[in-house]
């Protein structure tokens, strides 16, 4: 008995899935034809990597190697150095986006908001090498996802003003300070 | 009135001559020791009267002495601690101004015992006057033989100076003393080797607070069974100098049998409270004591009474708090100093204080929040694992605060503000 | 009488040349088809870029093989790699001379029958030939040198053994109750009644033995992509790969013209002419095929084994058993 | 052997071991900041607290100040403790700035390490951050105080374990600060240590400042051979650049510390202008076209002038390979043996010291520490090889004496005696205060050599200053247990270190136990003596050139224009040469005057070995593959985009491959064919040279094999009867020059640092007051120094810390003077002019 | 330079005492007599003076409370601020003196004669709120008293060296 009722069984769900597909045969497709229509993305989507700004317009980078660290094909190679007025900056910052899988992980681990994941994703091209993005081509004349953030100003070092003048900072302690 | 050993010379405004301490017995202990007793013998004594230490933590000075070994390496040290800096202490300085013989007195005393070839009186730069009466009376003791070479005929010779400190709460610390003196940054320091292997240029070394060595030719002179029985309590022995201050009528320093209740001291010796005001709490040895309630009114002051009611004896500086005091205002301002004073060489003290601190100055302007309670507890409880007893010390009044007072700490976070400021 | 062999010849000819062209182009079209289907099952547009609709895309596939590289693995086995995917397209184009498109047609006086050549033996001709296209599909994976060509070889051969006996057994009905093994014959048999009426069971049987020899969904275990990456035409490119492909669409409209003439009664209809009959059959099956693909999961290997062997052989014998005793007691 | 349990694990220690290192022997690492192994427990930082549950001592205590008792029962695990540990870390994360992306210590962080073992991942603390305002603290050393923890590990190093008193703490309490009273270069030469020991960022490597991240670079185990020490180093390389070079440790030569000179000299391997193409004249050629030309020149040469017509230089400075296969090179094409040392003398000092170091005498570092009397021998630790300075501080501070004997003006940093006496004085004072400390009957046990030595040697110096201050030290040395002699090899006489091991023998004959150290001048210089079998030097090749015996010279990794007293004569001695073959990686200034020039690679390139002056073969691995820097080649830009093979700029091979492929071209047949392998090289040294025989040639580094010639069967005492007299014997009217060495400036690799560049002090001409007063000279007076071959200006420093009768001049980068006709130079008195 | 008087008695000192270092304290408070406060230029003579390195005289002279790195007034004034000053009216003296001299903690008056400098419990608790002017002290304290004192003061000393 229980062979027929499984067959019965089987023999509908045979039949309910075709009727399933048959249904949808009839129905509207969803596709959207791009590119005629684009449609909008989240601006969390994860595509291209730009190096954005400080509010000041200093390049935010300060080539500190987390993403180069974290990024989990090696797409990403710098060379920090110093700037004459001491600050930390990446003399070259390449991402080569034939190899980056858009994880986002360097996004995360970037200290000074500098490096972010773009919804724009239409980089294809005919040469590879095209693929391999310097830092000219990364950097972008604003903020990004966030505009205030000015890691510098939180740093506790001294580069966008004296020691003790940034955020949640005591004045430098006075080594000669006649007070107790 | 109870007997005046230490004080028998206090004069008001004036400072007792040689003349006048000799008058008194005075220097007869180092002649009788010099000419009768051998060091051992005088040691003895001392161990006997059981005198504990006056500096605080109570240790008794003739097992100290006992620490240096026989034949531990000539030259040693005798250090006088006269750096007293415990907020509400100031016993030192009615000392070294009522009487400083009896201090070079009881120093030969304590250098003779330890064989020490060379005393230093260390002074803190508050009590300028002080190191200057001490300099002066020093001299006038060596004019009149008491230093110096082979003292008396004797073949022991002892030589004694004044030592300014730069001026820093650490300084009175034992270890970090002997570090101040030989001119490098006081940092505690802790055993092995002890001060008395190893302490001033690396020679045995005793440090002595001057209210030990100052019981010590009256012992020497009256015998232990005199200096016991001078106490009020069977553990304890000797007078003490109880200072006094804080919210009560006649503040200042007294000379009292060990083991005064606390509420006589306050009450009958320092005239009370003042009119309008109440006792809510004491620290009954400087600010690294913990509060004493009104619980505890009738302690008996000395070593093992307030070790009972787990508070310490400390200097024996009665800080009277009134029910119009702010204990928490009155707690970060101790902690302040103990911020300020710490030496920065171990990490609970030199950051966690301040830390605590922190948490205390947003209670008591209002910013306090209940989850700082918990936080405080903690970190109270980790100061004890630091290097010295500087932090411990620091973190009694903090803890007692919390223990006796919650009360007083809720109304501050629950009220947003000082409930005794307008 | 030479010039009738002449004239006889040139017909065949024609009659190859329009039937080549047709299916070729139908199976191309039969791509495009089955593309558009499962894209709109599956709620896509499906090709739709070449051309209107995309009905250029066969063209655009063509010249995208064509053109493609056409790369030999360096350890294969040259010559009967090159060879394997011939084999499979040419024994799908062979199967179709047998199949009979229509009744026959008479022009300028001549009587032209609809099928290439009406072998008298057709039906042992189809399943001949169904058991040789095999080697294409096993020489391919073996010559690939690869151990997933290798696999899908051999599946392919262990499936088309397992499934090439319930097949002829599911159409020996179709036999006795014609009474000849010529297709012609058996369409013809069907003309009043057709045999899905009388054999569903063995229509049933031929369906699925049949969806397992052209080694369609759900009964694709020697390309099983996931598995096998794409089993024995893993290493192929270009136009050797699309033969193969080529095959595969052939052999599907082979099969919904068998399944039209042993079973559906081929050309026979009423009202429309015969020839529309018979591709609106073929239509249906082809279309059903498709249906089914983007329905059924790919069945598991072992289940497919037993189903050849433990469901549908005994069925079959049985099938015959009962048929032939009907059949002998009707007559 | 106190026996005790952590973490439910058994451990037997020594006594007197904490409990943190008997953690770290099980594998338990107790976080730790202020503890460092090189400078002991100190209990600031209080983060090593952990819970002794049972045992002499109970509760939450710091295990890096209770030494280890038996029955203790330790918890590193337990609650208390853990949540003590991260009430510490969240205490000095207070103030810490939020700063690791632009910080060089992010990566190899210690703090950053505990703060994510320890758990600290939320502020709690609501207040302001401390700042501090920085010092600039030199060219090495980035100071960034608002990072610091107050661990007080740099002022201890600096202070106790260095013995420099430039820096400290200042202020107090929450405010401590570290650094120098003012701005300034470091003083000690051992500053670069101060950034190892930071457990923090506080100061970081200023010339590697931001050049990348420590899992960026390529590391490796390396050799130091900016002095004869041979100290062990980590190598740090990054896009075919070497970036930075850190300390490594070593039990028995270095310890846990370098010297800046070895921290910052290694620049010459990426130097500019170093020359990575073959060059025929000035034209570049590859490498195998130079080969090929180099050995159509040699035949020629050799079929004309016959195979004695060609001489070769090789350097002390050189590995072993090299070294080695020089000589065996030489020796299958029949050629004269090549020559390492400038001169017959420094050629017998060396081959004298190695001949007598033996097995039982020859002392490590690590053990001179362990000594409780030191006698310096014409030494200048700090200048010649700073570590030996510290390792000689470490026995000062166990309280040992330490004296030495030198006629420059020497400084330690720490008390010692000095006794300065000329050059030929050095061996009678030395013997004096031996004689002095050491019973005749010890020498009589000895034999009758060592009594012929004994009794031939001066008992007394006649100086009466010296000779009084002597009492006391032969005191010291008559009650010491384990007195070690550092014997130098650059100023003394040819004797001298035969007398410095004779005394030792004779010291070990009375005291039971006796070490000799010897100083040689450079990193390979043991094993070139070892190599080389006579003892020809640059100055016979040099007339056998002008003599026109010798047509052809090859330099392998030399440059003798540097140590050649004459210079002009070597030139002129060149220009006659047809054939003048360099190999080198410097830009040397024989490499421009080269005909044939080959780019050879440096110790960081290749896998190669050292022996120390204590007979110590060590290994070094290679830390990049060569090449030039990507970041010379793009100019600071980005890396040009192209796909190739090779590697730019990556020709340069190991000399001793371009040797044996040179070799290989110009053999006859039937002659032995050279392969490139590593081991063949070393199996053809251990064949030829016993002695390194038990060297195994392994891919580990061993560090405790030693070669030692030394072993009973040379002939002790051998300078009998003839030690120098010495004693003021000299004539009035001259002055000895003594040329030394300058920690910065001297050592020839570490020349070409830019770095080091930049702390050298200029050059100056130190002279005893006495002399300067007969001349009328004032300090800091520029003078002239009229030497055989011209003069020399430079400053005058009137010191009285060194022997009258000499004067004292560094052999200095910027100093040309090489205008020296022959040693000992003697200059005329009036001569000195201002 | 120091002045030979100055010099010599320092010197001697210095040569009768077996560890010249136990001094340094007493020689950093003579020149800081000397000078005022203890000038960078003190820090270097007595660096000479003891032979130690201004990084070691440095390292005390910042350490310490009574060792003024900074120029200060004619007259410092510590004012107490231990627990019983402020029991007793600390804030309202320190208020007073602001409010009088108009300065700061830790500043100095325009014409040099006062430094305000808060201090640890100066350990004159029976005569709080105190505060010590040049090693003098003064208490308790009362707005009045305060202003006796500090007219007092600027009447009877000697115009100050270095007005600011």
């Amino acid at each position: 008995m229980g062979t027929i009722k499984n067959l019965a069984e089987g023999i509908t769900a045979l039949l309910k899935g075709l009727a399933t597909t048959l249904k949808i045969l009839s129905r509207k497709p969803v596709t959207e034809q791009y590119p005629e229509y684009r449609r909008p993305l989240p601006a969390r989507s994860r595509a291209v990597i730009v190096l954005t700004r400080d509010p000041d317009g200093e390049e935010r980078c300060v080539a500190c190697y987390l993403c180069s660290a974290v990024c989990p094909v090696s797409c990403i190679s710098m060379q920090s150095a110093e700037r004459e007025d001491g600050r930390r900056y990446p003399r070259w910052f390449r991402i080569n986006f034939a190899r980056c899988i858009y994880c986002g992980l360097c996004e995360e681990a970037c200290p000074t908001l500098a490096i972010q994941l773009t919804p724009n994703f239409e980089t294809s091209g005919r040469d590879i090498l095209k693929l391999v993005y310097e830092k000219e081509d990364l950097l972008v004349n604003h903020g990004g996802k966030n505009n205030e953030y000015n890691f510098y100003k939180r740093a506790g070092v001294a580069m966008v003003g004296d020691k003790g003048t940034q955020i949640n900072e005591d004045k430098p302690v006075d080594l000669k300070s006649n007070l107790p | 009135m109870y007997p005046q050993v230490i004080f028998q010379n206090r004069k008001p405004n004036r400072i007792a001559t040689i003349d006048e301490y000799r008058q008194s017995g005075g220097y007869q202990a180092l002649t009788m020791a010099l000419q009768k007793y051998s060091p051992k013998e005088v040691q003895q004594a001392v161990v006997d009267a059981n005198l504990q230490g006056r500096g605080g933590a109570g240790f008794p000075a003739g097992l100290k002495w006992k620490s240096v070994a026989d034949d531990a390496p000539f030259p040693r040290y005798l250090i006088t601690n006269i750096d007293e800096m415990e907020p509400g202490t100031f016993k030192d300085r009615i000392m070294a101004h009522a009487d400083p013989h009896m201090i070079i007195e009881g120093t030969i005393l304590a250098g003779y015992v330890v064989s020490a070839e060379k005393g230093i009186i260390f002074v803190r730069p508050s009590y300028e006057s002080s190191a200057l009466i001490l300099e002066r009376e020093i001299r006038i003791a060596q004019e009149a033989g008491y230093l110096g070479q082979n003292i008396m005929g004797s073949n022991f010779s002892f030589d004694l100076i004044v030592h300014r400190s730069g001026g820093r709460y650490i300084c009175g610390e034992g270890t970090a003393q002997i570090n101040a003196i030989m001119g490098m940054r006081a940092h505690p320091k802790q055993p092995p080797p002890r001060s008395t292997e190893k302490g001033l240029w690396d020679q045995p070394t005793v440090l002595n607070n001057i209210e030990t060595l100052v019981n010590v030719p009256h012992i020497v002179r009256h015998g232990a069974e005199w200096f016991k029985g001078l106490a009020k309590t069977k553990a304890s022995s000797g007078t003490k100098l109880y200072c006094v201050s804080g919210k009560v009528n006649r503040p200042g320093c007294y000379e009292l049998p060990m083991g005064t209740p606390l509420r006589e001291i306050i009450e009958e010796h320092a005239g009370g409270l003042l009119p309008g005001s109440e006792f809510k709490a004491c620290l009954p040895g400087g600010a690294s004591t913990c509060f004493l309630g009104k619980e505890d009114y009738d302690v008996e002051m000395d070593f093992e009474g307030l070790k009972k009611c787990r508070n310490r004896l400390g200097t024996g500086a009665v800080i009277v708090f009134d029910q119009k005091t702010c204990l928490v205002g009155a707690t970060l301002n101790l902690i302040d100093f103990f911020v300020r004073e710490s030496c920065g060489f171990c990490t609970p003290c030199r950051e966690g204080l301040p830390f605590i601190r922190d948490l205390l100055w947003r209670i008591e302007h209002g910013e306090g929040e209940e989850e700082f309670i918990p936080i405080l507890h903690r970190m109270c409880a980790h100061m004890w694992k630091s290097y010295c007893a500087f932090a411990p010390g620091a973190s009694m009044p903090v803890t007692s605060l919390l223990d006796h007072f919650p009360e007083e700490v809720h109304e501050h976070i629950s009220q947003k503000k000082c409930p005794f400021k307008s | 009488m030479l010039l009738e062999w002449i004239l006889g010849f040139v017909f065949l000819i024609v009659k190859l040349t329009i039937v080549l062209i047709i299916l070729l182009t139908v199976a191309a079209y039969l791509v495009w088809v089955e593309r558009k289907l499962l894209g709109r099952i599956q709620a896509r547009y499906g090709p739709n870029r070449a051309g209107e609709f995309g009905l250029l895309q066969p063209l655009a596939d063509l010249v995208k093989l064509i053109t493609k590289e056409d790369t030999v693995p360096q350890e294969a086995n040259k010559g009967i790699f090159l060879l394997a995917p011939g084999v499979v397209g040419l024994m799908a184009l062979l199967i179709f001379a047998v199949v009979p498109f229509g009744s026959g047609v008479t022009l300028w006086g001549r009587s032209i029958p609809l099928v290439i050549t009406d072998l008298n033996v057709g039906l042992l001709f189809i399943l001949a030939l169904s058991s040789i296209s095999v080697y294409g599909i096993a020489l391919g994976g073996w010559a690939s040198n690869s151990k997933y060509s290798l696999l899908g070889g051999i599946r392919g051969a262990a499936q088309m053994i397992s499934y090439e006996v319930p097949m002829g057994l599911s159409l020996v009905p179709v036999v006795m109750l014609a009474r000849s093994f010529s297709l012609v014959e058996i369409t013809n048999a069907q003309s009043a009644r057709p045999f899905i009426f009388v054999q569903p069971v063995s229509f049933i049987l031929f369906l699925i033995a049949a969806l397992a020899e052209i080694k369609r969904i759900p009964f694709d275990l020697p390309e099983a992509e996931n598995e096998l990456g794409a089993g024995y035409h893993t290493e192929y490119s270009g136009m050797r790969f699309g033969l193969f492909f080529l095959g595969e669409y052939i052999t599907m409209i082979i099969l919904g013209s068998l399944i039209a003439v042993f079973f559906l009664g081929g050309w026979h209809g009423p009202l429309l002419p015969p020839i529309i009959w018979f591709l609106l059959k073929v239509g249906i099956i082809v279309f059903t095929l498709i249906w089914f693909r983007a329905t059924f999961p790919r069945i598991r290997y072992d289940q497919l084994m037993n189903t050849g062997w433990k469901v549908l052989i005994p069925i079959a014998l049985l099938n015959i058993v009962v048929t032939g005793a009907l059949v002998l007691g009707t007559s | 052997m106190p026996k005790l349990k952590i973490d439910g694990l058994e451990i037997e220690v020594e006594r007197g071991t904490k409990v943190i290192e008997a953690a770290a022997r099980l594998g338990i690492i107790i976080p730790r900041f202020c503890f460092h192994p090189g400078l002991g427990p100190v209990g600031a930082c209080r983060v090593c607290a952990v819970k002794f549950e049972e045992g002499p001592v109970k509760g939450v205590q710091m295990s890096c100040m209770t030494d280890a008792q038996d029955g203790m029962v330790v918890s590193t695990t337990d609650e208390e403790a853990a949540d003590f540990r991260k009430h510490v870390i969240e205490w000095l994360m207070m103030n810490h700035p939020h700063d690791c992306p632009v910080c060089d210590e992010g990566g190899h962080c210690l703090l950053q390490d505990l703060t994510v073992a320890g758990g600290h991942g939320i502020r709690r603390y609501l207040g302001k951050k401390r700042t501090y305002n920085d010092q600039y603290l030199g060219v090495f050393v980035q100071h960034e105080m608002n990072r610091c923890i107050q661990c007080w590990r740099c002022r201890r190093f600096y202070q106790e374990f260095a013995g420099y008193r430039d820096l400290g703490a200042l202020q107090i309490a929450h405010h401590t600060y570290f650094g120098r009273a003012t701005d300034g270069q470091l003083e000690s030469p051992f500053s670069g240590n101060i950034i190892d020991i930071c457990p923090t960022g506080v100061y970081t490597d200023k010339p590697s400042r931001f050049t990348g991240r420590r899992w960026d670079f390529e590391r490796g185990p390396s050799l130091c051979i900016h002095c004869s020490l041979g100290c062990h180093i980590i190598t740090s390389a990054r896009y075919r650049e070497m970036t930075r070079l850190e300390a490594r440790f070593s039990e028995s030569v270095n310890g846990y510390f370098i010297c800046d000179r070895g921290r910052y000299g290694f620049y010459y391997t990426n130097h500019p202008e170093r020359p990575r193409r073959a060059r025929i004249r000035t034209e570049e050629v590859s490498l195998d076209q130079a080969i090929q030309t180099a050995a159509q020149k040699i035949i020629q040469i050799n079929q004309k002038n016959g195979p004695k017509a060609i001489a070769c230089l090789g350097s002390a400075r050189s590995c072993v390979e090299n070294q080695a296969m020089l000589i065996r090179f030489c020796r299958v094409q029949g050629w004269n043996e090549p020559t390492y040392f400038e001169t017959p003398t420094m050629a017998k000092k060396v081959k004298r010291a190695v001949a007598r170091l033996d097995e039982q005498l020859a002392v490590s570092m690590r053990e001179i520490e362990k000594a409780d009397f030191i006698l310096a021998v014409g030494a200048d630790p700090v200048n010649e090889a700073p570590m030996l300075a510290l390792a000689m501080r470490q026995a000062f501070r166990n309280e040992a004496t330490i004296v030495v004997i030198d006629p420059r003006p020497v400084f330690l940093p720490f008390e010692f005696e000095h006794l300065p006496v000329a050059p030929d004085d050095l061996e009678p004072c030395l013997t004096a205060l031996i004689k002095g400390a050491v019973h005749r009957s010890a020498a009589e046990k000895m034999g009758e050599e060592a009594l012929r030595f004994y009794d031939t040697a001066p008992a007394e110096y006649p100086d009466a200053p010296i000779k009084n201050r002597m009492v006391k030290i032969t005191q010291k040395l008559r009650q010491s247990r384990y007195p070690v002699i550092i014997c130098g090899t650059s100023i003394v006489r040819e004797t001298t270190p035969d007398v410095a091991a004779d005394s030792a023998l004779l010291l070990r004959a009375a005291r039971g136990r006796a070490g000799l150290f010897y100083l040689m001048s450079e990193a390979n210089t043991f094993g070139a003596a070892l190599l080389s079998s006579e003892e020809g030097s640059v100055m016979d090749v040099v007339e056998s050139i002008e003599k026109g015996s010798v047509k052809g010279l090859m330099l392998v990794e030399s440059d003798p224009f540097r140590s050649f007293p004459d210079y002009e004569r070597l030139k002129q001695a060149v220009d006659k040469l047809d054939l003048f073959l360099v190999m080198d990686y410097l830009p040397s200034f024989a490499a421009r005057l080269a005909h044939l020039f080959f780019p050879t690679q440096t110790l960081f390139e290749m896998e190669t070995s050292f022996v120390n002056q204590e007979g110590r073969v060590q290994f070094a691995t290679s830390a990049y593959r060569g090449g030039i820097p990507i970041s010379q080649i793009s100019a600071g830009g980005h890396p040009l985009r192209v796909f190739r093979r090779d590697i730019p700029g990556g020709e340069s091979q190991p000399a001793w491959q371009i040797l044996a492929k040179l070799a290989n071209i110009i053999s006859l047949p039937g002659r032995e064919m050279f392969s490139l392998s590593k081991n063949e090289l070393w199996s053809w040294i251990a064949k030829e040279y016993p002695i390194f025989a038990n060297v195994p040639i392994a891919d580990e580094l061993p560090d405790d094999v030693r070669v030692h010639l030394a072993q009973g069967r040379e002939k002790l005492f051998p300078s009998g009867g003839q030690i120098r007299s010495g004693g003021l014997s000299r004539e009035n009217s001259t002055l000895e020059l003594v040329m030394g060495d300058w920690t910065f400036g001297t050592e020839e690799l570490s020349t070409y640092s830019k770095y080091l560049q930049q702390v050298e002090k200029e050059p100056c001409l130190f002279m005893s007051p006495k002399d300067a007063s007969m001349l009328g000279l004032k300090d800091r007076e520029r003078i002239t120094l009229p030497l055989d071959k011209g003069r020399l200006e430079m400053e005058l420093r009137i010191v009285d810390t060194m022997a009258p009768g000499v004067i004292v001049m560094p052999k200095h980068r910027q100093l040309a003077w090489q205008k020296i006709e022959k040693w000992p130079v003697k200059v005329a008195m009036g001569q000195i002019r201002k | 330079m120091l002045s030979e008087e100055l010099l010599e008695p320092l010197q001697k000192r210095i040569a009768e005492t077996d560890h010249p270092r136990e001094l340094v304290v007493d020689i950093m408070l003579a020149l800081q007599n000397h000078h005022g406060y203890l000038s960078d230029q003190a820090v270097e003579e007595a660096a000479r003076l003891l032979d130690m390195t201004p990084l070691e005289i440095e390292e005390l002279a910042t350490f310490y409370d009574f060792i003024y790195r900074e120029p200060v007034g004619r007259f410092v004034i510590h004012v107490c601020d231990g627990v019983v000053c402020w029991m007793n009216g600390y804030d309202s003296v320190l208020n007073h003196l602001f409010k009088k001299l108009g300065i700061k903690p830790g500043e100095t008056t325009e014409d040099g004669f006062f430094t305000i400098l808060p201090t640890a419990c100066i350990g004159y608790c029976d005569l709080s709120p105190a505060m010590l002017i040049n090693g003098r002290a003064y208490g308790p304290l009362t707005p009045e008293k305060i202003d006796g004192i500090l007219d007092r003061l600027r009447s009877e000393a000697p115009p100050p060296r270095m007005a600011r």
